[in-house]
């Protein structure tokens, strides 16, 4: 026989027929009520043929899509019968089948990383979805702690105008400047320790010892301290971003070879031209490094902050009031968006070290 | 000594400066008081001694914040509630917890990623997206949420840590489970070596300066992950909770101390594991 | 039988920009007892058939086997030693534990083990310096205990991956006598790479003289010199005429193209 | 004994001081009850708690018990001890406000996550825009102590008599220097602490039955606390895990928290509650007249 | 006036388990047009030395001058050019900006840039590649860059340290001839380091073989070769006398002792 599945896809495939077969002979007696569900079963426990024929990945997937849709359109208003979680589960092994087949042929080179390598991720983020919308139906899980995604996506698309208004506020007002003042800051602060071995001495502990402090307890004080507008997140981004941004560059000044700097020294070049040629570009991925750690932890800080009291604007105060308000839904909704803008925030400097850092061995990928 | 004089220096500096915003910041209120007060053209010593010395500072001075951090832990007993003592170990055993938790999930996570083409295309993502989701808005959530489920206390807090401080450690540890240089895999597939053998004898041990490293890392963020569990959590107490306290009654001294005794606490816990990593490092013939 | 057998055989990496014949055409059997050596200029793919013997690439096309079986059923049947090009040895356990290594993975019992870690490590002459991690060890130690560790377990055929590469000139003359030895006493067949012309011809009974892109066979040498070889063998009319055989052999598959360097 | 969880609005304070007592005291105890108190926070919502499963009986404010109602969380209120209001909006003298009229232009500090109601239902009966539009005022999200006052960052702040209001006082502020907005006097006020559960559970007669002997005991605590205010506040102090409740600060909470509480009758003001819910109602916070948003079961059976 | 002159020079290493004699007593003068090789078995000081040369190691003991001045001034007066073992080129830069570094940094026109640059691109046959980046050339690309990248600013004294290390025996033959006839038409001073017995008798005027712990000078070689020397040159008896005689210097320097290996 040929193998055209490793043994854990082979389990995956036969858990997913598994939870077929079973589920459609439990939904026998009630076949009429949920016909969608009942097919979705009889065509599992049939993709059991894949033991004497070969099946294509591109069916288990279109099966966890069917299953999917089936499992939402037909979720009773009160619990969910046993069989609909048989359902469930197999949804998920078609789909997990579906993901480790489509990587195993990216590996064989069958199929093109550009593409199926982001469907992939894309899956399991819809998968995670699907799951979460059918657990907080089906088990009835209080909409005021967990809404289903559904109603989290009805919320976004119809408050579009405060979101997009709470986002410039956090994002664009206070996000955006602390950060660029806090890895500035940082940036300017380590080259100017750098030069003088005593005060690296002096400040490095302390810049170690304050990175692992506690940052977002200053967000009272920086609120007291520079008020309730935008200026007082500003100040707590800017207080968390900066000593990451010091620690890592300090480090990442150090990281030019011995060979690398005796070559400048035998052009007897001087400290600014050894700085700009040499260390600078070499400490390149670890700078990019604390810019990727602090794109995530900015717009925490930010809306942190926004808890120790805001102009009545922003995803904070937005996410604090809807607690208050029980307008849970509009809370996961900030917090979709909070995910994106940190998630497309990361990505872009994630792109942007792609093109800066392209020589570095872990960019390129290895050889060399 | 040569290692601890410039330390010294910079904190004398930074010291000095924190005096003089001491006064530069509790002045306006200080005036508003003296002139209340009716008094008038206090000299400037004087002047001093008062912005360092105001019950609710904006900027209290150092002394006063060591002073708090004295009576609030010397000077009162470990079991006191109001011994920040007994706050900080409450901080810590969740810390504690979260952070055992955390790398568990982390190391696991890395495990089935580099083993598995799968996982890592589908997890690596959404891991590093799982954490621009502002933890302080999911945290009453999650409180409530298990509280419905009969879990409180010291467990609630430990997931939030743990959500924190899992990232840096499955990052890391992919890195060091991946850094075994290809002729040394290709050493173990001369023996026919078994997966599990080549887990064992050769991606664990290369992997330990990226566990440590990564557990300093994260044991820090456990830390800040149990303090702000604590500000959705009042009840049991801890250091969020006395953060919290402190900024309603605004009792800015109390703020300060508490901060430091988790700053503290930081470099305590970030040390212990340092050391750790030196015992294993020594452990496994390190250079000394 | 033969120990190694190649016929036409072929190795092609696909890359991004256009495939590698990184071995073309290869036919070569390798006798119980044999010491060949091959040389080549860069990328003429001698690592490349070193691999493909131990089963860690798999040639394209035509057919190999090693002790009579596929490569992958010899390495399975752990029938050779590799000793890479570095030392490779693990920095986390101590020489003894690294030579053991191959032991603990192929189920040796512990006073196996330590039979075993006593007689190689006297083999290679590093006898009390097995508690010893290996950065405290020089190049030339690091690599007799990387030897060490191929020799440790009983296995016929040793494949070297240009061992003394790093060595100076002195150390790898002593290194070489003391594998003829070795394989003088042991009766081992040993497969090694080298890029020195003197090297190969002091130690082999074969000589497998390769060229790059497309990675192939050029020469194959036998060599007239007795197998018991003082160091002054070196200065023999016969050793030189070897020699210059084996220059021209290179030299002929030496283009002067970018590429080659 | 009857196990049931309490989960307070706010901190562990003399604001609650009834409770704190009657279980100190062994009040449920001799009710047979078997009572957890559990403190809030500024992030914890207790209509969540409840609406989770994680507490029995809530304090919350009315405006915002009505509106989780309206929200699909179906509370009732099922005792009201506090019978006005504590809440004021205080403004130093020098910002030149004195009265409502002039408002128009000064930033406003207003505690949100449920506290916002009244505030907004006073501005909106007196027609000033809170949008941030020409001729209305700012509203600014106040933290929850008097330092934006303090530091000027808002012309007037919100405060509880039996809180804030002491903390201005302690740092010099008074009726001499302030201008004071008291929602009570002014007609304002919309009910406070109340005490609410979920609607279901009063199907269940043991349940109500429970629900009785717990207000009949903590009302005996609010009796005994307001006799005993010395006392009343130690237990409090007591019984602050955080360690941060002082014994003066609470004494005067005590104090001010007895001319609102009512401890001989637990009743809801029928007149207060229509004028919560026509005031809410208004500004459309919630969308329909509640329905079965209160009980006189629990109280008609204490008398 | 010699290019380098060392009187009684000692440089010695203080680490935590006791000082490390790196240069002891050593006593060697270099003229103007000199290819002098230094050889000698690791850890012997040569790199130590051509360091001391360069002003990248202070030495602890005796007097140095470079150019009639100290190593300092030479440095600061770009006396020297030097390549390292490894090619050190800075991967963010391309071939051509490699090779430009030195003349930025001294401050050359643009268009003098240009031309050097494609001069020495040319001396060292890498015409073509000017855009590449390091990591997309072979070894022995990214050494003759270096070389280029030494070359391209006018000093007239090139230090080498095991430039030809990590390069095959034909290409290495290859650019040892090349290297001559740059030595020839140029009139430069060069000091090479190397470990191939061969190649430091086919280079230089003078072969300095030196010996470690502590490390010294032991014997200092005057080749009696012609400067004109074709690649066979090697096979001749007067080559192959100084080469012996090499050898043996190596040898009465090499300890058979663990620690030499
Ligand atoms: N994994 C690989 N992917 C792509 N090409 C490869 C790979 N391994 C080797 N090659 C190419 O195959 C050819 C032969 O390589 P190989 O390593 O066998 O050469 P070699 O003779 O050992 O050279 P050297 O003397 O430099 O070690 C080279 O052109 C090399 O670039
Ligand atoms: N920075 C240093 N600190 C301490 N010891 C050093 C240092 N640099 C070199 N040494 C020691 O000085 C001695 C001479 O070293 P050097 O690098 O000059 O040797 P070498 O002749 O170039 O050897 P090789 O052929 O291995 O390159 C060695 O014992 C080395 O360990
Ligand atoms: C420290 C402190 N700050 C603010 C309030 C305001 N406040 C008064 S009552 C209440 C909620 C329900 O009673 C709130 C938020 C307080 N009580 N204690
Ligand atoms: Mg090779
Ligand atoms: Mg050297």
């Amino acid at each position: 026989m040929r193998r055209d599945l490793s043994y854990f896809q082979l389990y995956l495939a036969l858990i997913a027929s598994g939870c077929g077969l079973a589920g459609f002979a439990m939904s026998l007696p009630t076949l009429g009520t949920a016909p969608l569900v009942a097919t979705f079963f009889a065509l599992a426990a049939l993709s059991l043929v894949r033991l004497v024929m070969p099946l294509s990945a591109w069916l288990d997937g279109a099966m966890a899509v069917f299953g999917a849709v089936a499992l939402i359109a037909s979720l009773p208003a009160g619990t969910m019968p046993i069989h609909h979680w048989l359902a469930l589960f197999a949804a998920w092994a078609f789909a997990w089948l579906f993901v480790e087949r489509l990587s195993a042929a990216i590996r064989a080179g069958r199929l093109p990383e550009t593409g199926t390598g982001v469907l992939i991720p894309v899956v399991f983020g819809l998968a995670l979805l699907v799951v979460w919308e059918v657990v907080t139906r089906g088990a009835n899980v209080p909409p005021v702690l967990l809404p289903p995604p559904s109603a989290i996506g009805a919320r976004l698309a119809a408050e579009t105008g405060i979101l997009w208004a709470d986002f410039v506020q956090t994002f664009i007002k206070s996000v955006i400047p602390g950060y660029i003042i806090g890895c500035l800051a940082g940036l300017v602060v380590a080259i100017a320790v750098d030069r003088s071995p005593f005060l690296k001495a002096g400040v490095m502990p302390i810049g170690n010892f304050m990175s692992a402090l506690p940052i977002i307890g200053i967000a009272p004080i920086m609120v007291m301290w520079f008020g309730f507008d935008w200026q007082s997140k500003a100040a707590v981004v800017v207080a968390m971003t900066f000593f990451p941004m010091l620690v890592n560059t300090v480090a990442g000044l150090n990281a030019a070879s011995a060979m690398e700097r005796d070559l400048m020294t035998t052009y007897a070049a001087s400290y600014w031209q050894t700085l700009m040629k040499l260390r600078l570009p070499a400490a390149g991925p670890f700078i990019f490094n604390a810019l990727k750690i602090n794109s995530t932890l900015a717009l925490i800080g930010a809306i942190v902050a926004e808890f120790f009291g805001t102009p009545v604007v922003g995803m904070g105060f937005r996410i604090s009031t809807g607690v208050g308000r029980l307008a849970i839904d509009l809370v996961w909704a900030e917090i979709a968006v909070a995910a994106v803008a940190g998630s497309a925030f990361y990505g872009v400097i994630a792109l942007i070290e792609r093109g800066v850092t392209f020589w570095h061995p872990s960019v390129r990928g290895g050889r060399t | 000594m040569n290692r601890v004089f410039p330390v010294l220096t910079v904190l004398l500096a930074i010291v000095l400066f924190w005096y003089v915003m001491a006064v530069h910041m509790n002045a306006p209120w200080q005036n508003q008081l003296n002139g209340r007060a009716g008094l008038e053209n206090v000299p400037f010593t004087e002047f001093a001694q008062q912005t360092w010395s105001q019950d609710k500072p904006v900027l209290p001075a150092p002394h006063q914040v060591v002073g708090e951090i004295w009576n609030a832990t010397v000077a009162l007993e470990l079991t006191s509630r109001r011994s920040l003592a007994y706050h900080a170990w409450i901080t810590l055993s969740a810390t504690l917890l979260g952070f055992a938790l955390g790398t568990g999930l982390g190391v696991g996570l890395a495990v089935a990623i580099i083993h598995n083409d799968a996982s890592d295309r589908s997890l690596m993502p959404w891991i590093i997206a799982s954490q621009t989701i502002p933890i302080l808005a999911v945290a009453p959530m999650v409180v409530v949420g298990l509280g419905a489920v009969g879990l409180t206390g010291l467990v609630p807090k430990s997931l939030i840590s743990m959500y924190l401080s899992f990232f840096p450690v499955v990052v890391g540890m992919v890195k060091g489970l991946r850094s075994p240089e290809n002729i040394q895999l290709d050493l173990m597939r001369t023996y026919d070596a078994n997966p599990w053998q080549v887990f064992w004898k050769l991606r664990w041990p290369a992997s330990m300066p990226f566990l440590f490293a990564s557990m300093k890392v994260g044991i820090a963020i456990s830390l800040i992950g149990a303090v702000v569990a604590e500000l959705s959590n009042a009840s049991g107490g801890g250091l969020g909770v006395r953060l919290l306290t402190g900024s309603y009654n605004g009792q800015t001294i109390q703020i300060w101390a508490a901060l430091f005794i988790a700053a503290g606490l930081a470099a305590v816990l970030v040390a212990v594991v340092g050391s750790a990593e030196r015992v294993v490092n020594r452990r496994m013939g390190a250079r000394a | 039988m033969s120990v190694v057998s190649a016929q036409n055989l072929g190795l092609t990496f696909p890359t991004g920009d256009g495939d590698i014949v990184a071995l073309s055409d290869v036919n070569l059997t390798i006798e119980k007892g044999d010491f060949v050596s091959f040389i080549g200029p860069s990328g003429c793919g001698k690592t490349t058939f070193l691999r493909a013997i131990a089963d860690l690439e798999k040639p394209t096309s035509g057919t190999l086997t090693v002790n009579g079986m596929s490569a992958e059923a010899a390495r399975k049947a752990r029938a050779y030693g590799y000793v890479f090009q570095a030392a490779a040895l693990y920095p986390w356990r101590t020489i003894e534990k690294n030579v053991a290594l191959p032991l603990e993975i192929m189920g040796y019992s512990a006073s196996e083990q330590a039979e075993r870690i006593r007689s190689t490590m006297e083999l290679v002459n590093l006898a009390g310096f097995e508690k010893k991690y290996p950065w405290q060890l020089s190049g030339g130690m690091q690599q007799r205990a990387s030897i060490a560790r191929a020799l440790a377990f009983d296995a016929d055929l040793l494949l070297m991956d240009e061992p003394f590469g790093a060595l100076d000139e002195i150390v790898r003359d002593h290194l070489n006598s003391e594998l003829l030895k070795l394989w003088d006493r042991t009766q081992k067949t040993i497969c090694f790479v080298t890029h020195s012309i003197p090297e190969a011809v002091y130690l082999s009974t074969k000589i497998v003289v390769m060229s790059p892109r497309p990675g192939r066979v050029t020469d194959v040498i036998e060599s007239t010199l007795p197998r018991e070889r003082p160091l002054d063998i070196r200065e023999t009319p016969e050793f030189l005429e070897i020699a210059a055989r084996v220059r021209d052999g290179l030299r002929a598959g030496h283009s002067y193209d970018e590429g080659a360097v | 004994a009857d196990a049931l969880t309490l989960q307070l609005k706010w901190v562990t304070q003399a604001q609650f001081a009834g409770y704190l007592v009657a279980e100190a005291k062994g009040f449920y105890d001799e009710e047979n009850l078997d009572i957890t108190i559990l403190p809030g926070g500024p992030n914890i919502a207790p209509e969540q708690v409840i609406a989770g499963g994680g507490a029995d009986i809530i304090v919350t404010w009315m405006a915002a018990g009505l509106s989780a109602r309206d929200n699909g969380v179906p509370l009732v209120n099922i005792a009201q001890p506090f019978k006005r209001s504590g809440l004021m909006m205080i403004c130093p003298t020098e910002t030149g406000i004195t009265s409502e009229a002039d408002f128009p232009g000064h930033t406003l500090g207003v505690w949100f996550f449920g506290n916002e109601y009244p505030f907004f239902a006073w501005m909106n009966k007196i027609g000033l825009a809170t949008d941030g539009s020409e001729g209305g005022v700012t509203v600014l999200q106040q933290s929850f102590d008097i330092q934006p006052m303090i530091q000027g960052q808002a012309d007037c702040i919100s405060v509880m008599t039996y809180n804030e209001y002491g903390q201005a006082l302690d740092a010099g502020y008074g009726p001499d220097n302030l201008t004071i907005f008291n929602y009570t006097e002014m007609g304002n006020d919309l009910l406070e602490d109340g005490l609410y559960v979920m609607e279901d559970t009063l199907d269940d007669p043991a349940k109500v039955d429970a629900y009785t002997r717990f207000v009949r005991a903590s009302m005996k605590g609010w009796a005994y606390a307001l006799e005993n205010p010395d006392e009343a506040a130690e237990i409090v102090v007591e019984m602050d895990d955080t360690g941060a409740a002082e014994f003066d600060h609470q004494r005067y909470m005590v104090e001010e928290v007895s001319k609102l509480v009512d401890a001989d009758d637990a009743a809801l003001d029928m007149a207060t509650y229509d004028r919560t819910a026509k005031a809410l109602l208004d500004q459309s916070i919630i969308k329909a007249e509640p329905e079965g948003a209160y009980t006189t079961v629990v109280t008609d059976a204490l008398k």
